[in-house]
């Protein structure tokens, strides 16, 4: 199961995750084409936490449980059962917000532009999640099961 | 040959010639939890590895006969685990008594030289006698009461941490630079022997104090005083402070406490917690 | 403090470089005593001249003065054959000695060498006075000799032991041989040999092997990279360098663990040819702390570069490697005769039906020891 | 008071590339980059840049560049900027300059006129890659000679000995106290210390005690005049003790941590109450001259019931090669040194660029004193202040130091781009800092991990140096000044450090 | 014919898809059937406005894919309704008179819609609104509709009302309680929406009802208590749902107003289940047993049954009221008690609006506990308030904060919220210990 976890004693609380996360969501995969030209732009699925000085960056947890899948309403969202993520297909989402009403970390994201909603998909085709491996501080873990844990 | 063995050479003033605390026994003797040690001809590391010894030995009641000069005595009982003693030491105690001391109890009937309770950390040290310079350097915690005079820089940089305060109590009068440097703990000088009208010795009385508390008994002029004190007169609660170690005090050494208090009492503050912020242009 | 400063001036900026050369090596004993011309010798080293390059040789030969073998003999060298000097030194020595008898060592006039110095034996007792009465013979016969070496132009003495002697100078062994009439005049019951291949200019004959202090000589092949340290060390405890050749530092290095600190070759070899940490580290705790604290101690004695030595004294003779050999050192034994060599064609050229012939492990010594057959302890991890 | 200094740094921000992100907004201690939502733009002001670089590295898009400012008073060899802006500040102040880091003034850097020597023909050099290479190095005093006897279980020591530490490399980290830098740095030190096997340095500021059991056996616990944080448990949880007299940047200065650098943390270790000044004065005050200095070394060996080496720090200056001699005669068993060049959290920038003496000198003065008095075993030498290279420590160890001390090399691995703002306490890259915003971008699992690579580079490439002199054990270069040559020094030069010019 | 199975579930909706999926994630062989009134393959309720109000397409309706009964070994039985249900016999009767003999079996029957007693309920163009058929039924007449009326004001009715009206319809929505939304909002929320739905062009009528349905064979037009006449070519009614516990009653069960379960889903009699808008649980923040009729709670109800159905042991731990509504542009989140403000008890409301930016929020605290909350206009990470409200923190020392747009993790004081986040948190990094320090 694929998990991003935090170590909020080195969060430095710069927002790179958010940024990388825009990039990695991005057409281009281009940082400045994805924030200076790309239309609409892509959605950071990351939050920074902020009460200075802690700051912390959360995502969706993939949890084992996951309340948003049971909430769904259209079967938009569901877990993968081999890779262990929590998927959401934006096709079948209708925007009912279901999944923002019970996800315990507030990890769903809503989609202004297209009244759907968004989240992490721990940047499948990417070796690793972008905002793991583009955070300056060592401050997310990409805790892959799979690949022998933490 | 003895030109190429060692050219200028090194000579260990410390330990050289010391013996193994094996060959010592000569001088101790221990019974149960009591132990009688004669340093007289002991070198300093002899007469604590001695101490060290009955000290592992069980002995917590331990009485040292003709001291002369022997440094840092009580501060190698540290490294006896568990070990708390209570020393009465007779001749003259050496410089650095009880340095770094942690928990012994140290009684002195005489006088000790310079370093008494050097960077002391807990314990007491009771000296029937007068002290020399630098008494209570850096003191951490513990108690010290000085039955007469302290010479120069006594209480030199002692300092408080929440409720770990160290008391030293003077009996008598200090030299000057008392309290410099100071950044907490509580320092009574009774000034006992002073003259009738005469003022304390000390000039420069805390500069660069910043921390902890002098209470003064006896004459002392604003001009005796570093530029980082005032000096105000007491309140009750201070009172309550310098009625309990006078009172300790007077129990030491078999003095009446309501005497020692019937005179005024004044204390010493530093201006700042921080005497130095202002000088540097950032 | 005899010596402090002797010659020095104030910085080691104006030190003189560290010799560097090359050389073969031989060294040959009988375990029992008996004493034997220098054939044997001067046939060893002649199989491998080519190690050398004519620029120095020198034998240190062990039982040759039979009738003064209570007398420390005294082979001094005066470079520039000025008899004003001699006049200094034998002024010197008979301040501080009583000098039995004297003559110049005989040598062979059909011999044409490099620039010959006058060289001259003197057969002395120590004349002690004063404080000096507190130093031992031999403490106060080094004192003398660094004094001469080090304080009076064109004088050196090149060979101060009892019974013993160094003949060397300026040539191929052989010819060094032929000259001192080593194959005429001298039986001994060792004798080690050097065949010198420098790579500065030749220099004078005091810089050839042997090197010896009292009845200690050492001949050396290679480059010892920790010159600087060793001697630097040494000089803390009173032996200045005057030659500047890693066999200077090598024989006082010798004479200062195991004459002066008493340390048997066996624990000396461990401080001059340590084991590598890697091997301390799987040592029983009392090895290791042993070489632990060998290492600690005396590192500065580490003997770091290639090298190959052969040290002999009386009754005893030695030879080492480097720890990772670096330089080769052959032995062979036969009966009571043992031998040391840079290679084995030497010892085999002289003794062709060897009982052995081994290679010992890097930084294992040989010890060749006068009614024994330590030697053949050296046996083990060779080859 | 307005301001007449001239800003010291320009910030350049292209605005092709800004993405309006804001992390340089974020990542500026001091405010030097705004957003403005109104005009939804990137505003910088310059008269605060310290030069950090911090916003110039974390720009995601290379947006920015940070360079000196271009506005130049008229040029003077003799009134230089810096000068002129120092007389500015101080007609505007009135206080004395600060400054942290090391002398950042052009004295000669001697390491830069010294060359190592290398093996060719007349000895092999050694390949560090296939043979051992050896770097472990003990600290302590040695005997003059060893008791040893035979017996049937081989050799066996009988003399006592002085207590030693071994390192694993000769290099360490300088004092640098908790409060002074982060307890992240302070923490990253300790790790990398004992990953690698070599020692840390908790200057005065105290050992928490959470560190005690894990990182003690590679601390040396400095007792300075502050004396704080000093008692039995931590001298006895170190490996070293450490009297402070003096340090290479400020030689003959007490200390003075800002109260606002004393944190709930900080007071605690140091036992003092938070947001006091932590004052250190000049001297130790139960050290008024050399035989004091011996009770309090032999004191100290009390307090450690003589089981740990006592090392003395001083810093180089006038007659140091004097002062090392009764140091070690006064019963220290390992002397520090520290030079000129030597860095600071905080100094008077008076004191930092204009006293002391530069390290090498000192270092080879003080290894031929010690030789000419037949001491030098009796102490290990430690040199401190401003080791830039392996290069300069293997130049150091062959002019007779034991190991070196890594003090602003150590820092600038961490993060620490020299801005020499340290005494600010607003340290962008969280080194010099107890601000809990500030001190977290110091990560020290990685900050660790880039000191241990460090060290190890640095270890690796004294293998290759050594292994090019044909040299595998560091003890056969120490004090080996024939692998020593001088260019581009003065006779004087080269006599003091004892080495020969190039080609001599 | 007689056919037996491990596991039987009636129903064809979450619940039953909850509990299939969980069956399957434990027993891979057991025997499933599936029972189902419906001929349609499992489609979602939920989506219904949706659809009408042609957001999706009708693919998009179903809730899983057209061969999950096959992936999941499931006899689908459908078109065929189970009639009774022997539970001696562990038996239930089809209509068809097959019998299925079960081992174990869940009843999901969900709800069947509330019908206001008034006459002429069988002209056409009245519909009801909870199934595919009725919004296939709506969307056909729509083709000669221009004004409706929908019954009820709540969540259904203003859904069906938004869907036509973005389907061009006049629509009038008539709610018998004073404002709309009543049960679920409170009084700001349901002035925001009927002022909405106003704007809208949608016209609202509270404190009202149908009292006569006039027309022809098709409704013409309602008349209301009030007695005010609307005229219309479509009445949909959408007053909510009511348990179906035909079958619970029939086979003897506990019921109250739905079928009894305990928190392991399990009715009165064993090896029978029910889940869904037909089962009546416990509700955690009310302190009641009562029905709670969402969808998330049918999901999670079915993965219970199915779990302890499977052998294994889970418990519903905590449920409540939870709704996720967006009426044209506006969202709207509640969860937990709705407590109005006229009639507190133990309850504090506390609350926010801003009527420019539509911006509301609600909370309901006990004893410093969050009992229930309203979010409109901004409902991002809503979730973490659910969180609040289940982890039953201590919300007293930052109820201020609760009101912050931005309200997340951070707004949290740090030891609960570290200890929220223990599971996701390497803790340690700096001191070396369990503890998070800043």
């Amino acid at each position: 199961m694929g998990k991003i976890l935090i170590k909020p004693e080195v969060c430095i609380g710069c927002h790179l995750c958010e940024i990388w996360c825009v990039v990695a969501h991005s057409r281009t995969k281009d940082i400045l084409k994805a924030f200076l030209l790309e239309k609409p732009a892509a959605i950071s699925r990351v939050i920074v936490e902020e009460r200075l000085p802690v700051t912390f960056a959360l995502q969706c947890r993939h949890c084992s449980e996951p309340d948003c899948v049971f909430a769904c309403i259209s079967g938009a969202l569901y877990k993968d059962s081999a890779s262990g993520r929590v998927i959401h297909d934006p096709e079948k989402c209708v925007g009912c917000y279901s999944c923002v009403l019970v996800c315990p970390y507030g990890g769903i994201i809503i989609d202004q532009e297209n009244k759907k909603v968004t989240k992490c998909d721990l940047c499948e085709g990417f070796e690793k999640p972008y905002c793991v491996s583009h955070c300056p501080n060592g401050a997310l873990v990409y805790a892959d099961q799979e690949k022998g844990g933490v | 040959m003895a030109s190429l063995t060692l050219k200028s050479g090194l000579r260990d003033m410390f330990l050289e010639g010391s013996r193994h605390v094996s060959e010592l026994g000569g001088y101790a003797t221990v019974s149960g939890s009591q132990a009688w040690v004669d340093a007289l001809n002991l070198k300093h590391k002899e007469l604590n590895d001695l101490l060290r010894e009955v000290a592992s030995q069980g002995a917590r009641d331990i009485t040292v006969r003709n001291v002369f000069g022997q440094r840092y005595i009580g501060t190698r009982l540290n490294t006896v685990s568990g070990c708390n003693v209570n020393l009465s030491i007779y001749g003259t105690a050496g410089n650095d008594l009880g340095a770094f001391l942690n928990g012994q109890r140290l009684t002195v009937y005489g006088n000790t030289q310079d370093g008494v309770g050097n960077t002391m950390n807990e314990g007491e040290i009771i000296v029937h006698g007068k002290a020399g310079d630098v008494a209570a350097m850096s003191m951490r915690g513990g108690k010290i009461f000085i039955r007469n005079n302290v010479g120069y820089r006594t209480a030199i940089h002692m300092k408080e941490y929440n409720d770990k305060v160290p008391v030293l109590v003077i009996g008598g009068t200090a030299q000057d630079f008392f309290g410099e440097y100071m950044a907490g703990g509580i320092v009574i000088l009774l000034g006992l022997g002073l003259a009738e009208g005469k003022n304390h010795n000390a000039n420069y009385v805390g500069t660069g104090m910043h921390g902890g508390v002098i209470f003064v008994r006896g004459n002392i002029e604003k001009s005796q005083l570093g530029k980082d004190v005032g000096i105000y007169t007491t309140d009750d609660r201070d009172m309550e402070i310098v009625r309990q170690y006078s009172g300790e005090f007077a129990q030491r050494f078999g003095l009446n406490t309501e005497e020692i208090l019937q005179a005024q009492f004044r204390k010493i503050l530093p201006l700042s917690k921080r005497p130095y912020g202002s000088i540097y242009a950032y | 403090m005899a010596m402090t400063g002797y010659g020095r001036k104030n910085s080691e900026r104006y030190l003189p470089d560290q010799g560097r050369e090359a050389c073969g090596l031989f060294g040959v004993m009988n375990t029992s005593g008996k004493r034997f011309p220098g054939n044997i010798a001067i046939s060893a080293i002649k199989n491998i001249k080519v190690r050398g390059n004519g620029l120095g040789g020198g034998f240190a030969v062990y039982g040759i003065y039979p009738d003064y073998k209570d007398y420390y003999a005294l082979h001094i060298m005066f470079e520039n054959k000025r008899r004003e000097v001699k006049t200094v030194v034998e002024k010197y020595l008979t301040e501080n000695f009583n000098v039995a008898y004297d003559e110049q060592i005989p040598t062979n006039a059909q011999v044409s060498l490099f620039h010959p110095p006058l060289v001259w034996r003197y057969f002395v007792t120590p004349e002690k006075k004063g404080d000096e009465r507190n130093l031992s013979d031999d403490e106060f016969v080094v004192d003398k000799v660094m004094h001469i070496n080090t304080s009076i132009d064109d004088a050196y003495v090149f060979s101060s032991g009892k019974n013993m002697g160094v003949f060397k100078g300026v040539g191929f062994p052989g010819e060094i041989a032929d000259y001192f009439l080593l194959d005429k005049l001298y039986e001994g019951y060792i004798w080690t040999v050097h065949s010198r291949f420098p790579t500065n200019t030749p220099g004078w004959w005091g810089g050839s092997h042997p090197f010896s202090i009292l009845d200690w000589t050492v001949v050396h092949n290679g480059e010892i990279s920790s010159y600087g340290t060793n001697r630097r060390f040494l000089e803390m405890y009173g032996y200045y360098c005057t030659l500047y050749t890693d066999t200077e530092v090598m024989a006082y290095a010798v004479d200062f663990l195991m004459r002066r600190q008493g340390l048997p070759i066996e624990v000396v070899s461990k401080i001059f040819a340590p084991p590598m940490w890697d091997t301390i580290e799987q040592m029983r705790e009392k090895e290791k702390h042993l070489n632990t604290t060998l290492r600690m101690v005396y590192g500065p004695l580490l003997l770091n570069g290639p090298f190959t030595v052969i040290v002999a004294r009386h009754n005893e003779m030695f030879g080492i490697t480097d720890r990772i050999r670096l330089r080769p050192i052959t032995a062979g034994a036969k009966d009571d005769m043992v031998y040391l060599s840079s290679e084995e064609a030497a010892i085999r050229s002289v003794a062709p039906d060897l009982d052995f012939a081994w290679t010992p492990h890097g930084g294992n010594p040989v010890v060749v020891r006068m009614n024994s057959t330590d030697h053949l302890l050296s046996m083990d991890n060779s080859i | 008071m307005y301001s007449y200094l001239l800003p010291e740094f320009a910030i350049e921000r292209k605005t092709e590339r800004c993405i309006k992100c804001r992390v340089c907004e974020r990542q500026c201690p001091v405010g030097g980059h705004k957003y403005d939502p109104d005009f939804d733009a990137m505003f910088s002001y310059e008269e605060v840049c310290v030069g950090c670089q911090r916003c110039a590295v974390f720009c995601p898009t290379g947006a920015l560049c940070v360079q000196p400012h271009s506005s130049q008073y008229r040029l003077n060899y003799s009134w230089s900027r810096e000068k002129l802006q120092d007389l500015k500040k101080q007609a505007e102040t009135g206080g004395v300059i600060l400054t942290g880091s090391g002398n950042d003034k052009p004295y000669k850097v001697y390491w830069d006129h010294l060359v190592l020597n290398a093996s060719q023909v007349t000895n092999p050099s050694i390949d560090p890659l296939r043979e051992p290479m050896e770097l472990k190095t003990f600290l302590g005093k040695k005997p003059d000679s060893l008791e040893i006897d035979l017996n049937k279980e081989g050799f066996e020591i009988k003399s006592e000995l002085n207590p030693n530490k071994m390192i694993e490399l000769p290099v360490a980290f300088s004092a640098m106290s908790y409060g002074a830098i982060s307890y992240q740095a302070f923490l990253s030190l300790a790790m990398a210390a004992k990953e690698i096997g070599t020692l840390f340095n908790t200057g005065e500021g105290g050992l928490p005690l959470e560190m005690r059991e894990k990182y003690g056996g590679n601390a040396v616990v400095q007792c300075a005049s502050g004396r704080f944080g000093v008692d039995s448990e931590y001298f006895n949880c170190a490996s070293i003790v450490e009297i402070k007299i003096g340090q290479g940047a400020k030689p003959g200065i007490g200390g003075h941590l800002p109260g606002e650098k004393v944190s709930f943390n900080v007071a605690r270790n140091r036992m003092i109450p938070e947001g006091t000044d932590a004052l250190s004065p000049a001297p130790q005050h139960d050290i008024y001259s050399i035989e004091d200095l011996s009770m309090l070394i032999y004191a100290l060996k009390e307090v450690t019931n003589y089981t740990k080496p006592i090392s003395v720090k001083i810093a180089a200056v006038n007659h140091v090669a004097a002062i090392a001699s009764g140091i070690v005669r006064a019963g220290a068993d390992i002397i520090a040194i520290d030079g000129i060049r030597g860095g600071t959290g905080s100094a008077p920038k008076i004191i930092r660029d204009n006293i002391g003496i530069p390290l090498e000198l000192a270092l080879a003065a003080i290894d031929k004193r010690l030789r000419d008095e037949g001491i030098r075993n009796k102490c290990s030498v430690i040199a401190a202040g401003g080791f830039r290279c392996s290069g300069d420590v293997l130049k150091a160890i062959a002019l007779g130091a034991d190991a070196v001390y890594i003090g602003t090399s150590a820092l600038v691995a961490m993060g620490c781009t020299l801005c020499q703002k340290c005494y600010t306490g607003k340290c962008s890259w969280g080194v010099c800092t107890q601000d809990p915003y500030l001190s977290k971008r110091l990560n020290p699992e990685i900050a660790s991990v880039k000191l241990v690579n460090l060290l190890r580079s640095w270890e690796h490439e004294i293998k290759e140096m050594l292994g090019g002199m044909g040299i595998n054990a560091i003890e056969s270069i120490r004090g080996n000044r024939d692998h020593l040559r001088g260019v581009g020094l003065e006779g004087w030069e080269l006599d003091v450090l004892g080495v020969k010019g190039a080609g001599e | 014919m007689i056919r037996q199975f491990d596991y039987v579930v009636i129903g064809n909706s979450a619940g039953s898809v909850g509990c299939i999926e969980m069956l399957r994630s434990i027993d891979r062989s057991g025997s499933i059937a599936l029972i189902a009134e419906e001929t349609r393959r499992v489609y979602s309720r939920a989506l219904l406005p949706y659809y009408l109000a042609g957001g999706i397409d009708l693919e998009k309706m179903y809730y899983r894919k057209a061969d999950f009964y096959e992936q999941h070994g499931v006899t689908a039985l459908l078109g065929q309704k189970a009639v009774h249900i022997d539970t001696d016999k562990k038996e239930a009767l089809l209509s068809g008179n097959e019998r299925i003999v079960y081992k174990k079996l869940l009843l999901a029957t969900g709800g069947r819609p509330l019908i206001p007693p008034v006459e002429g309920l069988d002209r056409e163009n009245i519909f009801t609104f909870l199934s595919m058929d009725d919004v296939l039924k709506i969307e056909k007449a729509l083709e000669n509709a221009q004004r409706a009326v929908v019954l009820g004001g709540g969540v259904i009715g203003l859904m069906a009302a938004e869907a036509l009206c973005k389907r061009g319809l006049q629509v009038q929505v008539i709610e018998l309680a004073g404002r709309v939304l009543a049960p679920v909002v409170d009084e700001p929320v349901s002035n925001l929406l009927k002022d909405l739905f106003i704007e809208k062009g949608v016209q609202v009528i509270t404190n009202n009802t149908i009292k006569e349905i006039k027309g022809g064979s098709s409704v013409e037009s309602v008349v209301l208590t009030d007695g005010t006449q609307i005229p219309c070519d479509m009445l949909v009614l959408a007053m909510g749902v009511a348990p179906r516990i035909k079958l619970g009653v029939q086979a003897g069960l506990q019921i109250d107003r739905g079928i009894l379960v305990n928190e392991r889903m399990e009715t009165s009699r064993s090896d029978l289940y029910a889940c869904g808008d037909c089962a009546q649980g416990y509700d955690s923040v009310a302190g009641i047993s009562r029905v709670i009729p969402l969808w998330p709670n049918a999901y999670l109800g079915g993965r219970i049954a199915g779990s302890n159905m499977a052998g294994g042991r889970r418990e519903n731990v905590w449920s409540t009221s939870m709704n996720s509504m967006h009426f044209f542009d506006l969202c709207l989140i509640t969860a937990g008690l709705n407590i109005s403000a006229e009639d507190p008890g133990g309850f504090i409301n506390i609350s926010r609006i801003d009527e420019k930016k539509k911006y509301y929020r609600k909370f309901t605290l006990r004893e410093g506990r969050i009992a229930g909350f309203i979010l409109a206009g901004r409902i991002s990470r809503a979730g973490i308030f659910v969180n609040l409200m289940r982890t039953k923190a201590d919300v007293s020392q930052f109820t201020d904060d609760l009101f912050n747009e931005d309200f997340g993790y951070g707004s949290i004081p740090e030891e609960l919220r570290w200890e929220l986040l223990k599971e996701d948190l390497i803790p340690g990094v700096v001191n070396g210990n369990d503890r998070i320090r800043a």
